[in-house]
């Protein structure tokens, strides 16, 4: 048996099970509305759920929020706006029995470690938006809890800060033996600090496996989108291949292209040293994109509206089998 | 106050209340379409109210001080009449639990009076001296009904409180008469007001007041003779 | 499910419970010591109606003339700065501390036929204040105000001004925020202030018979009534504070289930 | 710089001033009226000072009381989730529209010798709370504390509740929630409340001499001390409410002064 | 004259100046609490600041906030808890004088370009944030303003909808012939959708440019980090060069790489391909970043804390003048 067994319906907002262990970091990816952050808030007791939350065989459910050994970043930080970083982050040690002038301590360094600690002394409402998230990061982490609940940790943080937070997290998380769940936007927290992937859509879980199985055989159109690919269904099977792979033409392809679209040109911008296309096929077709040489636009005259044909070949393509939900 | 000859507006002390109700229902039966109507409060009130224009065509005080108010305030159309008067009695809850029988077993009891700047209180100290009685109250009430809820809930192990509250309470006070109280006696005024204007109405109260009738309803109500 | 945020400690139900047998004890008691077979004949006295109905007219109105008067300056209070407004704030707590007879005085100092504002107007109008229905709206609003406008202005300092900025960045103006803004956020506490103001109208009598006196009909409430029968039937007046009572209980639920209905 | 949330509208300000005045003229004309050449006597008065000291004392244990008692209270109003919560606020709500006299008459059927609880206490102890200090507290307790509750129930819900989640998910107890979370965020209609809550205790009249009676120095507080002299000295009395206000109003500027100052 | 002119100084969080055309996207980029925010704000009057805002030649600085013809997304977004979406859309055009009807129609035509017209009865509280962002977002589109002040409105946005939105916001922008700030922490919004970049650190304008000039010859480590850069000083000019241009080795280069640091390894992760590490260079050297192959990362045995020497050679890096601050 796993040590994290979650079963939960939040019913019309989420419904959705996985287990973890100890040292798992699982990313929770999906759309806007898919039900991530509905998901946390249920394993925290913080909205009406259904459904067990077992951690080493003990019902979470059945306990009050306090006694999950929970650390928490909500989406919308909720620092406390009447203490000052310092005191937000020592409010969860002293909770739990530290002594004050510990917990101060403790505080301080976890400020520390987010780059923060010369704003310990300000209130929520004299810091930056990015700011207030490190400090709301340095609140959820200094409980030291068993399940670590992060939603969004990353937004609104400068890059610069995102990558070092990452990796912090990722040592983090890695040392500290408890089960994280990070709902994030973003592939490269989902691929770099995650070991397991969990890919949320309209309140189901559509997609749970490695990284690297959730990026090379993408179960949405959203994951696909995420690792930059382009994914289609054939019969029972998902088709996954990159937008280099896409050649686009005026006419009907002919020879080994076996794969090929009808449809017209929506949006173009630029991509590194690419032209990048999006195509929308005609009906209920996949929406594509292409990644063409300027050289390539240019001839095609490829501006909005334009009628294309997408093709890719086989050879490109990476098919495998739709993952049950 | 009416605009013509069938309203009258009586500003009285609101020991009165029973009385004057019992004889407004005997005046308006006597003029036909008639319709009096009160304004009941402390005598010292009513008294101000009326030097400063407070609508009312006659005025009865429980007290001497507050119609001389009236009258220096010029509120007063006509001399006032002492139409009536009240004395002090102890009062001690039905079940008299402190078994008092007299003024003289006050002392060491839970006993009350009202406040020493009152006409009620006055009389209880005067009476109490009279009787050479030393016993000291455990509060000095505000105004005589504040004596007397404190006794007929059985709060006060006794108090004084004018006979005609006695009697308003009796099945919940036994009464004690007061050795002197008969000389002790509070009056009542009555006097017409100045913006008097009900046509002689006005009139027709004070001396329905002072007629046998009306005194035999006061005297009913515990009132003594003017 | 259980409580998420767990259970109710015990630090906090013991003295909620204490508070609420504190209130309930007394009004248990004052009912059971009511003589009940008197209330059938009372609740047919014209006396009792007219009063009854007064109460409530007065309160009502002083209850709407608070919610114009004292939502503007809770605003005020709570949202523009200026010189002197730890002043003003104090100002309005003031009418609280006079016990309300004083109040009565006051009242007539300035509104009665000689008073500071009462003379040029009798002089001017005929008309004056005391006595006059009007007068015991003026005497309940003066009374109630300062609860009204404390109770709001607490309101309004919790809602957040933030959202008020962020109507001006759309183009409404102050006037436009307040009404579609400010208030619909702070409605609870407006609500429980106009509770606060319309419950204290309501039991209101030291002010009212100075002011206004204890006329049947035009200025006699349902204190003033209850007044008056404890001298006349010491009974009668418990029987009728039962009534007063029961009748704004209902008013009040009825209210209470409109307004307030916790989501 | 002007205000960027732009001018402050007519239509709030004119009723906020007219609301100013009807609170302030009833003040001038009072201070107009009054007689200042005895004050110099009064204030040596030992009665004064006996009446004005209770007073003091009688309200600021009162208002101890009703934050005691009251905050629970209305946290659970404004917190929990329990069948019979709409029927537990309207309960707060009714000694409010009780006329004093009538609440005085409730504690005693409560509280004397003779009542539902005193009778018991009586037979047991020998104590009784009417004619007591004590009494005098429980009165201004009784006649205060629902203002207390509306005003910070109002308060507790206008403070988001999801900051107590935050607090749960810390590991907070409820009791630790409520101590460093909850009521710091309240805190504004907190005190508020409080205020209101001293503020009625001082000026309140009915119930206190109903339930407690009236002796120097044990249970004659401001107010009786006021209207028995109304009764005899009409000017004194005036002179006595002018002390009483500018006292209460020293005292509240200090407390608003420390409490309050509005970031 | 410029259409706009911008000289603002909040004490001691934020003093900028800059100009900007009727059409232009101005993209303000910095790390966390450079006092992105606090210029926006400014501009609103929704924090006290000195200076002037010209437009058009007349001072908002001197008129109240509701005059100055802004549309606002806020960090924290502050939709109007008790109204729903709709309502909240239509807020704006309603305060503007615009008929209910007109007013709501309007609202719903803005939902449904931001793809959440189906959630449009539903209040802030019932939303998602990324929902909620998208509602925002139209909020502040639906009053056709002068001056749209965006701060990180792609922020929780999913990838798709983050996507959609850009090429939707580019396209309106383009066309409603105003100016708009864009407030963003994501290098594609800067490079994409904007047609100038200020940067801000620590208060201060430290660059103001066109997206590639910016991203070509970054002034700080912080758009460098942004666009994937290198970039040192060197006397007065500042160095700028790609990961994939730096080499590791154990022993001291030799030979034609002038531009050499020792440093020890710092966090090594994989992107794409290669594999990325940070070396800290030693003393107050900079933090570089390298990509190498995995078979190079083996044979050098690059763990953290390893000493390493990292070193570029002259020809792969674009030298510049350090833009005056
Ligand atoms: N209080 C609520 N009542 C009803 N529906 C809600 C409520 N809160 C959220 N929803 C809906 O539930 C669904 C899931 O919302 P949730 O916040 O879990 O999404 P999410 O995956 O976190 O999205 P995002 O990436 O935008 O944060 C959404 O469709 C949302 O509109
Ligand atoms: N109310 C305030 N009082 C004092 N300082 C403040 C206040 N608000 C913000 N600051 C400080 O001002 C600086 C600029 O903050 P600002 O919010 O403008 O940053 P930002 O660039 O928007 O950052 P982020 O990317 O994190 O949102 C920060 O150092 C911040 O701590
Ligand atoms: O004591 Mo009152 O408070 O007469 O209304
Ligand atoms: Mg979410
Ligand atoms: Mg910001």
């Amino acid at each position: 048996m796993s040590d994290l067994q979650v079963s939960l319906e939040v019913p019309g907002r989420v419904h959705a099970a996985f287990a973890a262990e100890r040292g798992d970091v699982i990313a929770v990816i999906g759309p806007n509305g898919a039900g991530k952050s509905s998901m946390v808030k249920a394993i925290a007791g913080l909205v009406p759920a259904t459904g067990s939350v077992l951690l080493d065989g003990t019902d979470l459910v059945t306990r009050p929020t306090r006694e999950r050994g929970l650390g928490v970043v909500f989406q919308d930080q909720l620092l406390f706006p009447h203490l000052d970083a310092r005191r937000n982050v020592a409010f969860g040690p002293r909770a739990r029995g530290l002594a004050k002038a510990a917990a101060l301590a403790r505080a301080d360094a976890w400020l520390e470690r987010l780059g923060v600690a010369d704003l310990a002394e300000r209130r929520p409402g004299q810091l930056s938006g990015g700011q207030a998230q490190r400090v709301a990061i340095a609140r959820a982490l200094a409980t030291e809890p068993d399940l670590l609940l992060l939603d969004e940790p990353m937004s609104g943080l400068d890059v610069g800060v995102a990558t070092a937070l990452r990796i912090e997290l990722a040592a983090h998380l890695a040392e500290f033996g408890g089960i994280s769940v990070l709902v994030t936007h973003d592939a490269i927290d989902a691929l770099t600090v995650a070991n397991r992937v969990l890919v949320l859509d309209r309140g189901a879980v559509v997609q749970d496996g490695t990284p690297d199985e959730v990026s090379q055989r993408p179960a949405t159109d959203h994951v696909a989108r995420l690792v930059g690919l382009n994914v289609v269904h054939r019969e029972r099977s998902l088709l996954a291949f990159p937008p280099s792979a896409v050649t686009l033409s005026l006419g009907e392809p002919e020879g080994s292209a076996r794969l090929r679209w009808h449809g017209e040109v929506g949006r173009v911008t630029t991509h590194g040293g690419a032209v990048r296309v999006v195509v929308r096929t005609a009906g209920t077709g996949p929406e594509l994109i292409a990644d063409v040489t300027p050289a390539a636009a240019t001839e095609l005259g490829l501006v909005p509206g334009r009628a294309v044909w997408a093709s890719t070949k086989e050879t490109s393509v990476r098919a495998y089998d739709e993952p049950r939900r | 106050s009416g605009t013509d000859d069938t309203e009258l507006t009586v500003a009285a002390a609101a020991s009165l209340t029973e009385p004057f109700q019992l004889l407004e229902a005997a005046f308006e039966e006597q003029n036909e379409g008639v319709n009096v109507r009160f304004s009941f409060g402390s005598s010292t009130t009513l008294a101000e109210q009326a030097t400063q224009g407070a609508p009312g065509d006659v005025l009865a005080t429980a007290d001497e001080e507050s119609m001389q108010v009236a009258e220096t305030g010029k509120a007063l159309a006509a001399d006032p009449v002492r139409f009536a008067t009240n004395r002090l009695v102890l009062v001690v809850p039905a079940d008299n639990p402190a078994g008092i029988t007299g003024i003289d077993d006050l002392a060491g009891s839970d006993w009350v009076r009202c406040d020493d700047k009152i006409p009620c209180g006055r009389l209880a100290v005067t009476l109490l001296a009279d009787n050479q009685t030393a016993a000291s109250p455990s509060s000095k009430e505000i105004d005589v009904k504040a004596v007397l809820a404190k006794v007929a809930s059985g709060e006060a192990d006794a108090g004084f409180v004018y006979a005609t509250d006695a009697i308003v309470a009796r099945d919940e006070v036994e009464v004690i008469e007061i050795p002197g109280s008969e000389t002790e006696l509070n009056p009542y005024f009555i006097a017409r007001l100045e913006q008097d204007d009900s046509v002689g109405l006005a009139d027709k109260w004070v001396a329905f007041v002072s007629s046998p009738a009306g005194q035999q309803i006061l005297a009913d109500a515990g009132f003594g003779r003017p | 499910m259980t409580d998420p945020l767990g259970r109710p400690p015990a630090r906090l139900l013991v003295p909620a419970v204490l508070g609420t047998l504190l209130l309930l004890v007394p009004l248990v008691a004052l009912v059971l010591s009511t003589p009940w077979s008197l209330l059938g004949e009372q609740l047919a006295s014209r006396e009792l109606r007219q009063a009854l109905w007064l109460s409530v007219l007065t309160a009502t109105v002083a209850m709407l003339a608070c919610l114009v008067l004292g939502l503007p300056l809770a605003w005020v209070l709570a949202r523009l700065e200026f010189p002197g407004r730890g002043l003003l704030r104090t100002l309005v707590t003031i009418p609280l501390v006079l016990p309300p007879v004083v109040a009565g005085v006051a009242l007539m100092a300035a509104f009665g036929r000689t008073g500071l504002i009462g003379k040029p107007l009798w002089e001017l109008t005929g008309f004056a204040l005391p006595y006059t229905t009007a007068g015991v709206v003026v005497a309940h609003t003066f009374v109630s105000l300062p609860f009204v406008v404390l109770a709001i202005e607490g309101a309004l300092r919790s809602a957040r001004k933030e959202y008020d900025a962020a109507a001006a960045t759309l183009g409404a103006s102050r006037w436009l925020t307040f009404r579609t803004v400010t208030v619909p956020l702070a409605m609870p506490g407006i609500l429980a202030g106009m509770m606060l103001g319309w419950a204290r109208s309501i039991g209101e009598f030291g002010a009212t018979i100075t002011f206004a006196g204890n006329y049947e009909g035009t200025t006699q409430t349902m204190p003033s009534l209850i007044y008056v029968s404890m001298n006349s039937d010491p009974e009668a007046a418990r029987s009728l504070s039962l009534v007063l009572l029961v009748f704004s209980v209902v008013v009040l639920v009825a209210l209470r289930d409109r307004w307030l209905a916790t989501p």
